[in-house]
């Protein structure tokens, strides 16, 4: 039999595959190059990018739980203008596309990170994360309202000149209504799901094991969850849509696909086990031979 | 990497040493780096678990590790059997820079600080015979490893009850020196640290610290387990820039 | 050192320990009288009740997933009037307060079955189901909108003269807010959390294993958001909390009280191991034991 | 209660045999009742595993199983080896009703349906020496137990490519016979069953089918289970009421 094809085209974005590490999870790519190519991936999602230099929370900001880990790392980066003087170019070296995850208080630091990122010509989409708090608004998240959603990616839209995929929230009441808020506000794509909110609490000090205490919850404990909003999202929008939450499998990344997933982005998994990208590429190729597809449309939304 | 157990013995209540072997890079291994260990093949612990390389032997193709059972993950792996293998990653971080020749050198450890301090006394012991080291327990009956330390430098133990050595914490014993060194080397809990720096402050003397935090990626992808440096206004990655810090470099 | 002491009083309800089977996972109690006596449970808390009898959702109504399952069970039950003829009565022959967990689809539905069991004296406490889809209002579920939620649980404390917990959903975007609209209606408790929606695919089939297509998640996958909303709410509602949602362990219930509540509830646990509640309850005592508790009031809300 | 596997065999490419033994109410054990078997003390699967008595023998305080491996849970049980502990519900359900002595009996298995059948075989033996066994397979290297079915009463094998026995589906074996049966038993895949029960719709023979479900609680308490019954308008537990229930009263 011939190979399968596994490439996949995302916001008019080619990529040779549907698997690309998740934004916070792989740094700027630079340490997982140690293990493997990252030619390899379908691209790269690089941390969130804010206007200036954040220096993060205090520590601990991980913890592990049952089948998942909570994070509070709190937008850690150098900054948008180091982001594109000293990480993009290396990675732009790398022969993958990059994605750029953003983040910012106000709409008009994600508008100048977007247009930054945009004009740099380094990165072939940006990631709007939705999650953060509005401060403006008093800390209400961006992703948490339709109306605010919206406006946001009409704004990020109007400067910026390469696709625009917005990041979803799973905390919120009805996925599908901010879903479609951002796909008629504009954006090219919808990646989800973001991390739930959890809380681990230390039985020996007694307080939140994490300095934030509260923190995001990832891994395949919120699988299920991911796979559910991906599949109600899939069945009302147009646009393509990333899925992830808990992939640590070529099996679960066809799930994914199965629910109406264009790519998958593999976050937690890479901490478990350095190769896992390339391991779920190969797994989804198995689970094609197996089956006999020659390209992944012969699967997509196929469970909706 | 997957690395065969070779063996695994008890040395206190709580603490355990485990030799393995395997396809590892031994020679090049730093004193102060750490191997990151997958705990089960199950969904049940996702997070590897950061332990110091205690003692990494090239001839024998072999890699010594300590510690202690304080929660699940070290539990199952003071479960494991001779033959077992393990996955691990490493060595990862930068470990201890080594001294200049025949300089002054003190090392100090406490608790499960102490073992990634035998892998450095060994590197140390070729660059100087002036080597003070000074570690730190809670009573007798947690000391371990004593001889192999006597064997590479000078050693004094202290502990909280006197049980052993100096009666004391390592501070305490540190005034009894009539010495100065030119490098200081330190594992240990941050009270410890803390005291260290502020011992020698104003002296003119090098003196390196090794952090913990806790982990996720443990190669510097997720930011998880940084350090502050208020005077530099800038965070530095324990599993990657550290776990070894020049201590001036960092808040302890 | 004397034996510590467990009870805990909830709603005006004295229970001689927190712990308590959650509604859904306990049946009406028979089955799992034949592993223990009833007798230990801090009380017991039977099914969703309904108005009417319902047969629930057509099968496969139940599948595993990573550290949780899956559940669409679709309230089956026998109806008010059965459950107060056949059940409740030998229910209340065990010694162990009696927790009624009522579901409907329109509040007249809900204030019905409130009033007959309250009228039954047979229970000690009704919990309101909210996560029922309200017909009424076009499938919005009656624990998604504060005011909805506030409506119900008035209409309900009107007619029925023994405790009204309100029983919280997790699917919402504020947890805070609806649990503040339930105490002010008047709700003498509230327990969270539900199930999270979630979904798994089959890989053969290419379709949800569940014939519901969607399904509640819960055990301890959810323990964290579960964890998180618990301790959220404690901090700004006066009535007293029960938590579940993953409790495996005595050690997690610790957790949970530490959140501050002051009841727990197990579900899922009680598939994986009969004997889980009388388990739980031994794990609380042992670690009140090892850390010289006296009482669990020393410890409730001390992560707050 | 936990119980220890004396032996396991494969008898076919997928499919295994595992012996048990142990504290457990052998002696109670009705033919068609099943465990509800614990996979791994872990948290990746929280569920039981359903699986039928094949065989319990109270002389020799044993219990057998026999299973297909079909996914996660059933591939752990495959691997598990001799002196390997099970952590089992049991027994669990309500099973086949036996007939009344003398009377010409059918017992029909399709698949991994065959085994809870040979407990049954067993049984039914001691009340009648009319019994006709027809089990179907797909073709011939997927059978197993044929010998000791064919101890228990006339054996018949169907194979879906006739590599062994009849070729065709069970029903289609059923055609070549020229009895009548008082009692007709079948486990087996749905259609299987679904077909028996329209062979014999409007004759006089008591027909018992045991049905299978996704199951959570396996003791009746979750209502995961049900099947239904359209004429009487109420849904069963197959865990509690059934697995068996009379072919009359639940929807195939
Ligand atoms: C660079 C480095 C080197 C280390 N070297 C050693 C060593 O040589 N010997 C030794 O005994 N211990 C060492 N530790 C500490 C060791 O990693 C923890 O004790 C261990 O991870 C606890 O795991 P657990 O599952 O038993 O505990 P749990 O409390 O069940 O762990 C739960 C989670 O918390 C994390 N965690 C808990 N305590 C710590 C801690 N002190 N530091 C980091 N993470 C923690 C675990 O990794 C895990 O994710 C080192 C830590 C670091 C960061
Ligand atoms: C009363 C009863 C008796 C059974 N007796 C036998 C027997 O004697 N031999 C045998 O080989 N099989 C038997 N089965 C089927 C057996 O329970 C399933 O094949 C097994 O649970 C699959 O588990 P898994 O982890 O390998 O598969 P997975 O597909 O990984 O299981 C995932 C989940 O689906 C459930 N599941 C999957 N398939 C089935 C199924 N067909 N029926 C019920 N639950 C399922 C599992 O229990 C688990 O919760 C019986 C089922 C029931 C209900
Ligand atoms: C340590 C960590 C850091 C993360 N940082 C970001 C981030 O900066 N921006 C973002 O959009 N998502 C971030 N996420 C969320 C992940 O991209 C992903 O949505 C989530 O972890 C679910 O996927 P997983 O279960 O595969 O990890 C982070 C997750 C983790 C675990
Ligand atoms: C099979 C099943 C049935 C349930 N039925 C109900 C129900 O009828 N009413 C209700 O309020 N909650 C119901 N629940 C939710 C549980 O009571 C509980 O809130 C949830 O399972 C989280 O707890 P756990 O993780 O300990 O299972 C059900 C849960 C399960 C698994
Ligand atoms: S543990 Fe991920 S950056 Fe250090
Ligand atoms: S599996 Fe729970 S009622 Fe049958």
């Amino acid at each position: 039999m011939s190979k399968p094809d596994l490439s996949v085209e995302i916001a008019g974005i080619k990529l040779k595959n549907p698997v690309m590490p998740a934004s916070g999870c792989f740094g700027y790519g630079r340490e997982y190059s140690k293990y493997y190519s990252l030619s390899k991936l379908g691209a790269v999602v690089v941390k969130a990018t804010t206007l200036k230099r954040r220096l993060g929370n205090p520590t601990p900001r991980v913890t592990e739980v049952t089948a998942g880990m909570l994070n509070a790392i709190g937008l850690a980066n150098p900054g948008v203008e180091q982001v594109v003087k000293e990480e993009l170019p290396w990675l732009a070296d790398q022969n993958v596309p990059i994605i750029v995850n953003i983040a910012g208080e106000t709409v008009s630091e994600y508008c100048q990170v977007a247009e930054i990122i945009s004009h740099s010509g380094l990165a072939q989409a940006v990631e709007l994360n939705v999650s953060c708090p509005n401060v403006k608004l008093g800390g209400l998240t961006f992703g948490a309202d339709p109306v605010i959603l919206a406006d946001l990616v009409r704004q990020v839209k109007k400067v910026c000149c390469i696709p625009v995929i917005v990041k979803l929230s799973p905390n919120v009441t009805s996925i599908t209504e901010l879903a479609l808020a951002a796909e008629q506000a504009g954006a090219d794509g919808i990646s989800l799901i973001n991390t739930l909110i959890g809380m681990k609490i230390d039985l020996k000090t007694r307080k939140p094991v994490l300095a934030n205490k509260i923190g995001g919850l990832s891994g395949p404990a919120i699988k299920p969850v991911a796979l559910r909003m991906v599949y109600e999202t899939a069945r009302i929008v147009n646009i393509p849509i990333i899925g992830m939450g808990g992939i640590y499998k070529g099996e679960d990344a066809v799930e994914f696909i199965m629910a109406g997933a264009s790519g998958v982005m593999v976050g937690t998994a890479n901490f478990t086990d350095p190769y896992a990208c390339p391991k779920i590429i190969a797994g989804i190729e198995s689970f094609m031979i197996a089956q006999g597809l020659k390209s992944l449309e012969d699967i997509r939304g196929c469970a909706l | 990497m997957i690395l065969e157990i070779e063996y695994i013995n008890n040395l206190t209540s709580d603490i355990w040493e485990m030799k393995l072997n395997g396809d590892f890079p031994f020679n090049n291994v730093q004193a102060g780096q750490f191997i990151n260990i997958r705990i089960k093949d199950s969904y049940d612990h996702l997070l590897r678990r950061p332990i110091s390389i205690a003692e990494a032997n090239t001839d024998m193709q072999s890699l010594t590790i300590v510690f202690r059972v304080v929660g699940q993950g070290t539990k199952w792996l003071s479960q494991r059997q001779k033959g077992d293998k393990l996955d691990v990653m490493g060595p990862l971080g930068v470990g201890f820079p080594l001294p200049d020749y025949n300089r002054k050198v003190l090392i100090v450890g406490g608790g499960v600080g102490v073992p990634p301090l035998y892998q450095l006394a060994v590197d140390v012991s070729k660059y100087t015979k002036n080597v003070h080291i000074l570690l730190g327990f809670r009573n007798a009956r947690e000391c371990f490893w004593q001889e192999k330390f006597a064997d590479k430098g000078e050693l004094v133990i202290a502990t909280e009850d006197g049980s052993r050595g100096v009666r004391g914490f390592v501070t305490d014993a540190l005034k009894a020196y009539k010495s100065y060194w030119d490098y200081v080397y330190a594992c240990g809990p941050r009270p410890m640290l803390k005291a260290l720096k502020q011992y020698f402050q104003g002296q003119d003397v090098k003196g390196y610290v090794s952090l913990e935090e806790r982990m996720a990626c443990g190669v510097g992808a997720c930011y998880g387990c940084v350090c502050s440096s208020e005077d530099r206004g800038e965070n530095f990655r324990i599993c990657k820039e550290g776990p070894v810090f020049p201590w001036g470099e960092v808040d302890i």
